[in-house]
């Protein structure tokens, strides 16, 4: 990919063409190529993932279980669940796009700890590495809750390894959020006021606060985990007087807010695109950028609606429950301020703004959905049931999977400096919302009649449905493919974008395409309130 | 922790800040941020003392009755004054006396060897006492299987507490290195700094273990 | 209709019809907002394409909307809340009376035993119009007790005793699901609720082997075990005296007081040294691996079937010449 | 930006760490019943106030940002084992 990139724009001096070798890759400290060796590794992972989540829909195309054994499909679905939470969703916007529109957004020439950023991404690797090691030696088949007694006393796998390499990317995820935290305190532009930027950074902002806050518990439940299994410790397996319980209270301390860390980011990037694409400021500026907050904050507050039926005490799962309602208001909010946002807008069906569109449908239906998990009574039913799989899966894969696409067609001419074909882009959006919707609807249909998850082989009254969400996934996949092929394509065939290709607000179009390494020629002075569409031209130049 | 490679390579202002105030800012800033993670990473850990204390009264205490009062109390007094000559040094450093910096950097890592090797000793005496948790444990009174369990926290925090003690003997030799090479004056010394926050943290940390661990059955035993 | 596209479970228990009312309810209220999201999304995105208007107009936002779209959100998510609460309270809440059966989860079957004493294997048959009160717990891992008919789920946790409770209201065969993921054969945990009518469950009772009632076998383990040489049903044992015992508060050494519940009498047996009630000493051994979970419950049954004539309220047991000489082994 | 403190205040607070650890030592030697905890965690509070505010210059910090660093990682800590012991505290309630 990099060889491909540096024969674009050979007058103009970028970070892309600043320097060559694979030292000059390996060893940099810009955050833009770093949100490239990013990119490159994430995209990896999300395939590995998905070869995964295919093999599991193709075993449950009929209720036997006859396509791979039980222990083989208990390991497909565990490592399809932490390959693609701990290495594409967290990552996935943060460390890509977060990575490089960060500095660029608050007109910074870096991050504050440009070192730091490079250390987080070969953590990264080194997880990810460890992670591909225990796929290939035999894998885990911990599910990626990795509950005790289960993990600890009961496995045979490579139950250590899995969380060795969970932890090392737990660092990578933390070590990013604190690069974004100060950053953004310290390091914006003169003029760049709070009030002044764009949600974007609100969103990742809120992101960055529960990794710091959040990833630690995981990686000391993790660690107290791997010393239970490996020296017949007692902390939390009953045999040796411990209660599984709290582990699941430190385990989802952490990972109910992770489901944040991957759906936050997106909401930023939507943040941005439907003003642009609506030519018009965001409804509600203010609000939607608290809410960033507030979901980050209330977040933290909720977890142990995971374990409304786990034999916690009925007075807990009360107060859970309250804070589960009450942080589901913030996100209610932000989708009414993006919609109130096309009202009397000026609005261009781009590639971009189809994913933005297609996330506010898939994200309402996951957070509806959601409502009805944090209702205790309703909770004991459905949990563990496909329909708690339908509903993450409309956030993770129709919430933050959409976002994440949307971002990716809205800032590759300012990454690369190129178009991508946009009928494509079209045809790709279309495909993955179908393929989407056809794969995971059903399943909420499948968990309220009463599925339950992770099940090798299922009582043959729910195959329809189970046939239904395979046709669908593989549509899905074709969905993305799509992307990935006619992106390389653009790299070297794309219509050379200029530095403003959608007539954006925003101090990442105000330098060229791609940008220089420094990101800007002299450091901007803000003077323009977040999202001026009304100052700036009525149109989409390059759609338009 | 964080910054001390980002200033290794250089004395002036790193190309991305506008001025030595946003550097010295940032990295301070960027420190306390790591410094919370910790808080949050011993926070699981005295969330599973807690969660247990409250469930196993009787055994807590009873385990806290085997702990050593005095090594316990004096590793107490060894690492406050490891944290004074720590923060000396910061002072000699913003005062551009260097070779002071150096003594008390000297004099804090003397402090940190003398608080491993008594816990050092102390984890002996436990393993004679077979307090280690495992198969050779053994305990004769009341609810040995949560005694054991206080033990497996006693290990866990103390173990992780001395592995950042550890980390802390590193870090405080290698600004003690960088200050021999001249690296730091007046104008530039935000490593010193940093790694006196993470030092005083570990201070911290152990402040609280201290009681939680050596005190609630002390009277019982003394 | 569909005999393979089940779009609705059956209903089969009280609980399932008062859940399927909030279900509804839940299902109609976002139903009508996502719709609604749907609707606003797609008639902007037509009304205003921008080659039907020349410049998009400013709007900068509104307090009063966005109040309004929280507050009420907010008013209609306590709803929610509320009847949610109640329901799980209900659930939780087993009726007194209730029909007992004990059941215990291990990698990978059910294994469920009734306190007349017939025991089954991944098929529970229960009486219609009964209530009937599940206590369960795991000899390994932690599993899921999953009746989709009932509408009611609960996990079964090692070291511990969770409880369930239905009252059936359709006779038929129903299943029953693991549905906390247990290791490879998860998916084949699985059995059956058979709901009967009265009389075919008096039937089914009588012929099945019954080897006694679950508490007279706790009571042959008690007296193998010499459990009855401390707990003396008078007030001279060296242990408290357990006539009567269970259900009540207990007062401990410590001055905590607790309630003598399924749970308190295991953990007492395997883990005498926790929770000593007042008045007496830490001398009673650990039944640790001594006994397994389903020896664990008929001592349980046992030490509930002695319900004797003590007075209610705080039991102290104190016995009568306090800290009785007692140093010999007890056992 | 940066403030130089003396080093008397250093030895002085130095002393009282000492002074207060000597304290929650001799007290640990008195049967206070459930008070013993509550005071040694109270000492410790102290102590760790004092570490905080002047060895690490808590008090001194002039960047607002950092002071709300330092409390949230505080208040999180709260939420964690607060939310939690809300599971424990409450179980045998019914």
């Amino acid at each position: 990919m990099a060889s491909a990139t540096t024969t674009i724009t050979a007058e103009r001096e970028n970070y892309l063409n600043a320097s060559y070798g694979f030292r000059s890759w390996l060893l940099t400290t810009d955050h833009k190529r770093i949100a490239l060796l990013y990119l490159i590794s994430i995209t990896f992972f999300f395939f590995i993932g998905g070869f995964f989540a295919l093999l599991i829909r193709l075993e449950l195309l009929t209720p036997q279980g006859d396509l791979v054994q039980a222990d083989t499909y208990n390991k497909l679905f565990s490592m399809h669940g932490q390959v693609m939470i701990f290495f594409f969703l967290i990552p996935a916007v943060p460390a890509v796009l977060g990575n490089f529109l960060v500095p660029m957004m608050i007109g910074a020439k870096d991050l504050a700890f440009p070192r730091i950023n490079l250390l987080s991404w070969y953590l990264f690797i080194i997880g990810g590495g460890l992670m591909l090691y225990t796929i290939l030696v035999g894998g885990v088949d911990t599910g990626w809750t990795f509950y005790v007694p289960l993990s600890t006393a009961f496995l045979g796998t490579h139950v250590v390894l899995a969380a060795v390499s969970i932890f090392i990317a737990g660092f990578s995820s933390i070590l990013t959020g604190l690069n974004f935290i100060v950053t953004i305190h310290r390091m914006r532009a003169p003029g760049m006021t709070w009030g002044r930027m764009p949600l974007f950074l609100w969103s990742n902002y809120a992101t960055a606060i529960i990794q710091v806050l959040g990833t630690p518990v995981l990686a000391i439940s993790l660690s107290l985990v791997g010393l239970e299994r490996m020296f017949h410790l007692g902390v939390f397996n009953p045999q040796l007087g411990g209660d599984p319980l709290l582990f699941q209270h430190l385990f989802w301390f952490y990972s109910h807010p992770a489901v944040y860390i991957m759906i936050l980011p997106g909401m930023g990037v939507v943040s941005e695109i439907i003003p642009c694409f609506s030519r018009k400021r965001v409804f509600g500026y203010e609000f939607v950028a608290l809410a960033s907050i507030g979901i980050a904050v209330l977040g933290f507050l909720v977890w142990a609606h995971h374990m409304f039926v786990a034999g916690m005490s009925v007075y807990a799962g009360m107060i859970f429950s309250f804070f589960s309602y009450l942080v589901a208001i913030p996100s209610a909010i932000k989708v009414f301020n993006w919609t109130a946002t096309m009202y009397k807008g000026k609005i261009y069906y781009s590639t971009p703004m189809l994913y933005a569109m297609g996330f506010i449908g898939l994200f309402t239906m996951g957070g509806m959905t959601g409502l009805f998990l944090a209702s205790l009574g309703v909770d004991v039913h459905v949990t563990d049931t496909y329909f708690v799989v339908a509903h993450f899966h409309y956030i993770m894969v129709g919430g933050m999977v959409m976002a994440y696409l949307a971002g990716m067609h809205f800032w590759w001419p300012k990454i690369t400096g190129r178009m991508y074909p946009e009928a494509w882009g079209k045809l790709a959006a279309m495909t993955i919302f179908i393929g989407f919707n056809l794969t995971f609807f059903p399943q909420f249909i499948l968990g309220w009649t009463g599925m339950p998850r992770r099940y090798h082989a299922y009582p043959p009254e729910f195959q329809v449905l189970n046939v239904l969400s395979t046709a669908g996934s593989t549509v899905l996949a074709v969905g993305y493919l799509l992307p990935m092929v006619y992106f390389l394509w653009a790299l070297r065939y794309g219509k050379e974008a200029g530095d403003n290709p959608w007539g954006a607000a925003g101090l990442e179009w105000k330098t060229a395409s791609p940008p220089p390494t420094y990101n800007f020629e002299e450091t901007p002075v803000v003077t323009w309130e977040a999202y001026n569409y009304d100052e700036l031209p009525k149109e989409v130049p390059v759609v338009g | 922790m964080s910054d001390s490679s980002e200033a290794l390579a250089t004395h002036e202002l790193r190309h991305h800040f506008e001025n030595m105030e946003q550097q010295s800012g940032a990295s301070s800033m960027g420190m306390w941020v790591f410094l919370v993670t910790e808080i949050m990473f011993f926070g699981g850990m005295f969330m599973a003392y807690l969660a247990y204390r409250y469930e196993y009264f009787v055994a807590w205490q009873e385990g806290s009755q085997h702990m050593d009062f005095w090594i316990g109390t004096v590793n107490t007094a060894v690492l406050i004054c490891s944290s004074l000559t720590m923060v000396l040094a910061v002072l000699a450093i913003q005062q551009g006396r260097r070779r002071l910096t150096s003594i008390m950097l000297s004099v804090t890592i003397c402090f940190a060897i003398a608080f491993l090797v008594l816990k050092g000793i102390e984890y002996h005496g436990h393993w004679l006492a077979h307090e280690f948790p495992g198969s050779s444990f053994h305990f004769a009174g009341i609810d040995p299987r949560h005694v054991e369990m206080f033990f497996v926290l006693y290990f866990v925090m103390t173990g992780f507490h001395a592995l950042h003690v550890l980390i802390g003997i590193g870090l405080v030799s290698t600004i003690l290195y960088m200050n021999q090479r001249g690296h730091f004056s007046t104008d530039y010394h935000n490593p010193v700094e940093n790694v006196g926050l993470y030092w005083h943290f570990v201070d911290l940390v152990w402040i609280y273990l201290y009681p939680l661990l050596y005190l609630i059955g002390h009277h019982h035993a003394g | 209709m569909f005999p393979n596209f089940p779009i609705w479970p059956v209903r089969a228990a009280v609980s399932a019809s008062n859940l399927d009312a909030l279900f509804i309810f839940l299902l109609l209220v976002t139903g009508t907002v996502t719709i609604m999201i749907f609707i606003l999304v797609t008639v902007f995105a037509l009304r205003y394409r921008h080659d039907l208007v020349d410049k998009a107009t400013p709007i900068l936002g509104s307090t009063a909307l966005e109040t309004t779209w929280s507050l009420v959100p907010f008013g209609i998510f306590l709803i929610f809340f509320v009847w949610g609460a109640v329901l799980y309270f209900q659930e939780r809440t087993p009726p007194r009376n209730a029909m007992e059966i004990y059941v215990v989860a291990k990698q990978w079957m059910w294994k469920l035993q009734h306190v007349d004493g017939q025991r089954e294997i991944n098929e529970l048959h229960v009486p219609v119009d009964r209530d009937v009160k599940l206590i369960m717990t795991s000899q390994d891992v932690i599993h899921s007790f999953f009746v989709p008919a009932f509408r009611l789920k609960q996990d079964v946790l090692p070291g511990r005793y969770t409880t369930l409770w239905f009252h059936a209201i359709r006779p038929g065969t129903y299943h029953l699901f693991c549905a906390e993921y247990c290791g490879t054969q998860h998916s084949g945990m699985i059995g059956s609720i058979v709901v009967m009518n009265p009389v075919d469950y008096e039937a089914w009772l009588s012929g099945g082997g019954g080897e006694g009632s679950l508490a007279s076998t706790g009571q042959k383990l008690f007296q193998q075990l010499g459990c009855g040489s401390c707990h003396r049903s008078d007030t001279q044992g060296r242990g408290p005296n357990l006539v009567g015992v269970f259900g009540k508060p207990v007062l401990l050494e410590d001055g905590r007081t607790v309630t003598a519940d399924e749970n308190y009498v295991r953990e007492s047996i395997l883990n005498p040294g926790a929770k000593i009630a007042a008045g007496f000493k830490n001398i009673m051994p650990s039944f640790q691996g001594v006994v397994n979970e389903e020896q664990l419950l008929s001592l349980v049954a046992y030490i509930k079937s002695l319900q004797g004539s003590q007075p209610s309220g705080l039991v102290s047991n104190r016995p009568a010449v306090p800290n009785a000489p007692a140093q010999s082994k007890a056992k | 930006m940066e403030k130089i403190i003396s080093a008397k205040v250093y030895f002085t607070v130095w002393a009282a760490l000492m002074c207060l650890t000597v304290t929650t030592a001799a007290v640990s030697y008195l049967d206070l019943g459930a008070f013993s905890i509550v005071l040694a965690l109270i000492i410790a509070t102290v102590k760790g106030s004092l570490v905080v505010l002047f060895f690490m210059h808590a008090k001194y910090i002039n960047v607002k940002a950092t002071l709300l660093v330092i409390l949230a990682g505080f208040f999180w800590l709260a939420i964690l084992l607060l939310m939690t012991m809300s599971n424990y505290v409450t179980r045998a309630w019914s």
